[in-house]
């Protein structure tokens, strides 16, 4: 399709402006002014909207396809949030405006962090930060502030090498430096190396906890008594929460901060990428630290409350993505109690099947029961040339979007594959219907898997020359 | 309500393929002693009462205040295509590009937002977007500190204090300076901001038109700046780029923004959009997703994310940043918003700013007693009282008239000060009534 | 605001192409005698200054109050899905689908549709919609007389009136009988009807729930009439549909309804759902589109508009109906209202409706001065009060409740009476509410 | 593409209700209730949205493709007025609700009568129509009353053979017997036909102008005098208003009821097939007979007339399709006068940029300026075997919506070809292109034009097989 700006026709435009209503004034001093209007496409109204709802028929989604994608959480984002969140008196709100015309609002995010507190076990929750690996940073810097005000000396953080990149990065852009812990043969980070280098100057362990190989650590309450006996903080990455809610809380079994993402477990959309948000949750002894502003209950009367010595600071602009915690709100509400126990139930069931129809055809590095998620590898179809790859690109072709590939790292050609709670048996039966023809094709007729995706707008598309030419905007 | 489409028929097959015999075995790992201590949340509800008991929490908010709230944060008009588009669910439900044969859709818009936004700063290149124009901001310096492997930063004292604080909590854990100018409601302090320059700074941070309103080229810093390899990052209001004199002919070398004026609802502080473009050269230490052209094996033209290995799912803890979620649907509805206004709307989006602004400074520099104090400015102005800034505009409030954000929420001693912002969405007869109520106000 | 893309240049080459040297030169059929005597409307707006103004008028209208009213038009609650499908541009955008192989979404979501009401209604066939329920009790009259060759029509005094009044309206012209019976609020009056049934009659119009809420089971009717072949026309709420017998079952004729009750708004009185259903026999009698199944030309299943032969645009003068427009966004509401909801929600809905309804009338049963004149009912009923009911309802009205429909609107001497309805959306303590506050009313 | 019934699981479900807040009560009697639930889609959300995405996106629409169905004037429908129609304050109104509390409603109905009223050179309007035909039914049902009020006597309606479809079935529906006018040479009714057949019986000549082959006739006046002359009113089908907006009203040039469609020249949507909306608009002699209610603007207040005794009566259940015709309104103020106009003018600009180009290519059997549409013949083309249905078939897999096809059939295998106002040059230009390329096909490869449509999901559809077979619904 062309760009909406090879559509531009000069003197052409869409939408109307009202007219100036007040005298003119004289114009700023030249000096000031930019000497050239910005070239922004000049199209009609139609146009735009011709072009961009085609466009948005080329992507797959969530609503058009099945999108097990591993660690992501791509479940039915439900319509009746994003309608909430279109009401004006939530979405048109200046954040400045003064408490007594944000009361519904302050309540939102009061009563969201309330539940957030009680699904994780956390004593205290800031909605702030603005996604996962803000979250994370964030956490790092609460961890950070709190060793600081006991005096102690930090210099380190461990992760296993399971780990979301976004660990070992959040914990680099907070200064610290990093420790990693292999995986031992059970897919849990190996205990021996991990008390090996557990010492004073670690200020935090960060676990994904079910980790990215979908399994839940048996262990986890001695690591986390190891850790706080060497003045660590326990930190819990919530991306896999939808795995154990109702079933575990982080904040029962010794985890001292946690992160979630609405946009995975509290099912707010991705959005192609983003906006998501992150919240960040502590125990008793770091509430003090939170970011600021607080929100306050008092007498039926919300506030914001800034006078927190201890505070970290300001992480966000505001009070986080609030509308994206407006939709995660609504969630919680609507499932309740029951219904989350069941979406994480659902979602290990789910995966579970999966794991036990497709052990035969690929290779399962870690063959136990799984929690959400299930992480295969294709090293048997690498034998015979065909890549974790080639058999996402196959998969586009059959109508599913390609599970997460070549993550974690540690599984040689993996495959993660997530199907969340939402979908259904007869989904994930015809998903494993084709992930065994793939692994039939890649022992007889390997050469079809090479040559996908075939029904896609594009073929496959050459990474290597846009890495190398970098053509990042278009020049005319 | 629940999304789970087992029935208890399905949910005994799928055990028995799995060979367990109820889904509490799947979760034999966690031991009872690791099992919840509570679980205390209300049961679920039907949409019908979750959407009653939400209206009528929305009924305690009132955004319909006659408004000339700014500090950044802009009420804009919002045209309906906006969200006609991005309420599509092929846009709204997917996740990050990462497969781009079924994805081309979210990647040429992203594409045509990175060219959109280069336009708008005269910048070489833009990612494809961060969370908001604080955590911009942020990347910004960070990258300013890994360009130029020095360790101060100094920023001028017209940033917005809200980006200066959020700085100030990012980098709490880095070795690093940060020299923060004191509050300047005019042009940049140059003599200030020289006296701290020095081969020691990575960067200098200002903002155009600054915090409290006023306009400012900055071509001569700049200048001073890369004579010893500092970098300049400017922050920007975008809607006034199509007016002033860009980042790009100033020659900064990196720029940000807070995107939230192009097409994004006020939300109550987010989601946001954080806009991020700089020079060519610095590219590789550029944090944040990138789209690129290329081609297909038929030679057919494509965009697929580049350069991922900056990116921290790839390079883990040497990362140009921990960013992964980004604000990808945000910047959809800037590029539709531009799209939809295109080049003659947009300038004249500024030029119906500008003027408005300028109209209502006229009327309230002859009211005795309110002070504009600052010269220049695009679409918002500061303004001093002879008396507390607060309790006037509490007065205002009463006659339904939000006339701006007092100054001592950000600087204690700015009592008598607040910021006035004026947009395209304020008609006269509204200046008019907010020019009144002052008046009377400041007479009480 | 203008939708039009044409830019002067490309003005200029077009009346080139075209051989013209202005536009004006082609409206030279219209001579200057024929030009408008005025063409006085303001100048067009901007969508923003439109927008402030249609939401200030809008501020002039109040849906919020606890709402008791019904009369063939209910408050439902409509799933968030309903609006986000509908609102896809593919399916509000075409129109009807005379090209099926690129309306395939469209064809395949009536075919729907028309098994749904089937299914609801025990008939064999349905159509693709028709305007409203008044219309199509018209079209379902119109068939029985094309059907029968007869001339004589019976309406039921418990039939809509405001579907008499739509009847009596459209078929003034026509050489036909309406022998109108009058109002009856409780079941169908065998006596009267038996009394004007005659080999004359091409129909007999039933309505269950009656207009004023009266159950019944019209079998014995129906089956009066066939002995002499006269056809019986069956009004229906769907959502009765839900727990009540079946005009299949009682092997009526023709079926009409008023679908709004099935995801569509009460917008004032309209867009609405025209559902019309028949049996097997009258098919190509019915008006109306109606989409078939077919295969393509590799045996690869597939939908089309079939019997066009009946219609307008090929038959002319000698079609069934004049009907070309019809209501497709409103019957795909309803479809998807009803996929929404499944067979299990459907039955609850209907569930829910009954049981709040009785309970409401089991509390005003109680009250000494009010009568509740009918028997079995579904989710609406009649109420006598010892005094005018319009000037008790304006009282309630001051307490933010509309108590329900007062009967004199339709009947003149039905000064006491009023029509109550009780939806799912009553929640129990707005029934409490609404009792006691006519408790009030009717003790001043 | 499955059926949503066939994709019924038993015991699934998708939204949730309420549950009941009142005690149950006994049931119905077994005699008044159904046996056996109804057969509904046991379904879930994530299915019901998935299955009517996909669907949707099966179809051509305006947004999509363009879309030139002559005589249906696909515009472009702006999503503004969608937006305003969404205000629940508008959309959420019961039609019986007291006059108080629906004053802007009633504004919206009042208001939107007068601009019709001004557009058309009309003197009233009533708004009850609910479609196109409804408003023609409409206008004959009014003109009967006022002959039956003034003791005339009357039994044929007038209309020429290039109508729509619409005409005489609402002539028929109405119980009026049928006189059918030929065309002239000059593609308008033949004058000495008409001048025959006129007769005192005659009660009313339904005309649309300009007539679907798009040609204005500019005897127009003289035809409308002739049939005073003879005691008959003279209507106007308004199917075809986008071609004059400002350049000819039917009130002045002696038309005594018109009808409009607003889904046509005001943009309010389609619909996949409707709602649209019909007002109809008559001259001063026959404003007492419009529909009741009437809408009254007093003291600022507005408010609902029903005593008029020469009123036809109730057309509609209330006033007509309100959320319709608020979005008509709404466009009628953001284009107004100029852009009303505009819209007249580019719209014919348009389609005669169509015909100038491809007059050479397919014959134009009435060939002369056009209005807003303008009908080829494809009987070149059909010479070679290649009929008007395999002409579209091609412009389907060309991503073009194809025009009108066989109507009106005076046209030996007519395409009708409405490009509105709205479409760009380019576009037409490209659908110049594929024109000129089926033309040369016609000639040199016939054969590739038989076998279209390859794009679509499906092939030509057997439509004889359809209506021999009846597949009316799924059976299971």
């Amino acid at each position: 399709m062309q760009l909406i700006f090879e559509k531009s026709v000069k003197g052409r435009h869409g939408v109307k402006l009202p007219e100036l209503d007040v005298p003119e004034s004289e114009e700023l001093p030249q000096a000031y002014r930019r000497t050239k209007a910005p070239f922004l496409p000049e199209v009609s109204e139609l146009d735009v909207i011709r072009h961009f709802t085609r466009l948005s028929q080329l992507n797959y989604s969530i609503d058009t396809h099945f999108y097990p994608l591993g660690s992501c959480t791509m479940k039915y984002n439900p319509k009746f949030t994003e309608e909430i969140a279109r009401i004006e008196r939530f979405s048109n709100l200046h954040p400045l405006l003064p408490e007594e015309l944000v009361q519904g609002a302050l309540e939102v995010i009061y009563e969201t962090e309330r539940s957030l507190c009680e699904i994780t076990g956390m004593d205290g929750f800031s909605l702030q930060p603005l996604a996962g690996a803000h979250g994370e940073l964030t956490g790092l810097l609460l961890i950070t502030a709190f060793h600081k005000h006991y005096g102690h000396q930090k210099k380190y953080v461990i992760v296993p090498d399971s780990s979301h990149g976004t660990n070992p990065a959040s914990a680099g852009v907070c200064g610290y430096e990093l420790m990693v812990i292999p995986t031992a043969r059970d897919g849990c980070m190996d205990l021996k190396k991990y008390k090996e280098k557990l010492n004073p100057e670690v200020a935090a362990v960060m676990l994904t906890c079910p980790n990215t190989l979908g399994i839940f650590n048996p262990h986890i309450m001695e690591i986390a008594d190891l850790a706080h006996q060497a003045g660590a903080l326990l930190y819990y990455d919530g991306a896999n929460l939808n795995a154990i809610m109702g079933k575990m809380r982080p904040g029962d079994v010794g985890f001292d901060v946690v992160h979630l993402n609405l946009h995975k477990t509290f099912a707010t959309p991705h959005g192609g990428g983003g906006p998501g948000a992150g919240p960040i949750g502590v125990k008793k002894q770091l509430v003090e630290f939170l970011p600021i502003p607080r929100i306050i209950k008092k007498d039926g009367k919300f506030s914001l409350e800034y006078d927190k010595p201890h505070s970290i600071g300001f992480i966000a602009p505001f009070y986080g993505n609030f509308l994206v915690v407006l939709k995660a709100h609504a969630y919680i509400l609507l499932l309740g109690k029951s219904g989350l126990i069941s979406v994480s139930e659902k979602a290990v069931l789910n995966a579970n099947y999966i794991r036990a129809f497709l052990k035969d055809y690929y290779d399962l590095p870690f063959d136990r029961v799984c929690m959400h998620e299930c992480v295969f590898s294709a090293k048997r179809q690498a034998e015979k040339g065909i890549r974790a790859l080639d058999i996402a690109k196959y998969l586009i072709d059959k109508g599913f979007h390609p599970p997460t590939i070549y993550f974690p790292p540690i599984v040689k050609e993996a495959l993660m594959i997530e199907p969340t709670e939402t979908e259904s048996k007869e989904t994930l039966d015809e998903f494993i219907e084709v992930m065994i023809e793939i692994a039939k094709l890649a022992e007889e007729h390997p050469d079809v898997l090479k040559n996908t995706p075939v029904t896609t707008p594009v073929k496959r598309l050459d990474e290597v020359k846009a890495a190398r030419e970098l053509k990042l905007r278009w020049m005319g | 309500m629940s999304y789970i489409p087992h029935t208890p028929e399905e949910l005994k097959q799928m055990l028995k393929v799995i060979g367990v015999s109820s889904v509490e075995e799947l979760f034999k790992d966690i031991k009872p002693a690791l099992r919840p201590k509570s679980f205390n949340l209300p049961e679920g509800k039907s949409e019908f009462e979750v959407k009653e008991y939400l209206q009528r929490l929305s009924q305690k908010n009132n955004p319909y205040f006659i408004n000339f709230m700014g500090a950044g944060f802009y009420d804009h008009y919002i045209p309906a295509v906006v969200d006609t588009l991005v309420s599509r669910s092929e846009f709204y439900t997917p996740y990050t590009p990462y497969q781009p044969e079924c994805s081309q859709g979210i990647l040429q818009a992203m594409y045509e937002y990175q060219t959109a936004i280069c336009n708008l700063t005269e910048m070489d290149i833009a990612n494809a977007s961060l969370y908001d124009g604080g955590t911009a901001l942020f990347e910004a310096v960070m990258m300013s500190l890994r360009i130029t492997q020095r360790d101060k930063i100094i920023v001028d004292g017209g940033v917005n204090p809200i980006y200066q604080r959020m700085l100030l909590t990012h980098t709490a854990n880095l070795p690093i300076k940060i020299v923060r100018l004191p509050p300047n409601i005019k042009r940049a302090d140059r003599e200030k901001i020289y006296y701290h320059l020095d081969k020691k700074t990575a960067a200098v941070v200002l903002q155009n038109p600054n915090f409290f309103g006023s306009i400012d080229d900055h071509s001569d810093i700049v200048e001073k700046a890369h004579q010893i390899e500092t970098l300049v990052i400017e922050n920007v209001y975008p809607i006034s780029l199509g007016l002033l004199k860009t980042p790009g002919a100033m020659d900064v070398d990196i720029v940000t923004a807070e995107g939230q004026s192009l097409g994004i609802p006020l939300s109550f502080g987010g989601p946001y959009l954080g806009i991020l473009a700089c020079k060519k050269a610095f590219l590789r230490k550029m944090p944040g997703r990138i789209v690129g052209a290329t081609v297909d094996k038929q030679g057919k033209k494509g965009f697929v994310l580049t350069l991922q290995t900056r990116e921290q799912h790839i390079r883990g803890y040497k990362a140009t940043s921990n960013i992964c979620t980004n604000a990808a649907l945000c910047a959809l509805r800037a590029i539709i918003f531009l799209c939809a206004l295109g080049k003659q709307g947009f300038v004249k989006l500024a030029h119906l700013n500008y003027h408005k602004t300028e109209f209502t400074k006229k009327l309230l520099k002859d009211i005795p007693g309110v002070e504009v104090v600052n010269s220049s400015t695009f679409n918002e102005f500061t303004v001093r009282l002879k008396k507390d800034a607060t309790s006037v505009l509490k007065q205002l409030a009463e006659k339904g008239i939000i006339g701006g954000v007092p100054l001592n929420r950000f600087y204690k001693d700015m009592k008598n000060y607040f910021l006035i912002a004026v947009t395209e969405r304020r008609k006269k007869a509204e200046i008019l009534k907010f020019v009144e109520a002052l008046k009377d106000a400041i007479n009480l």
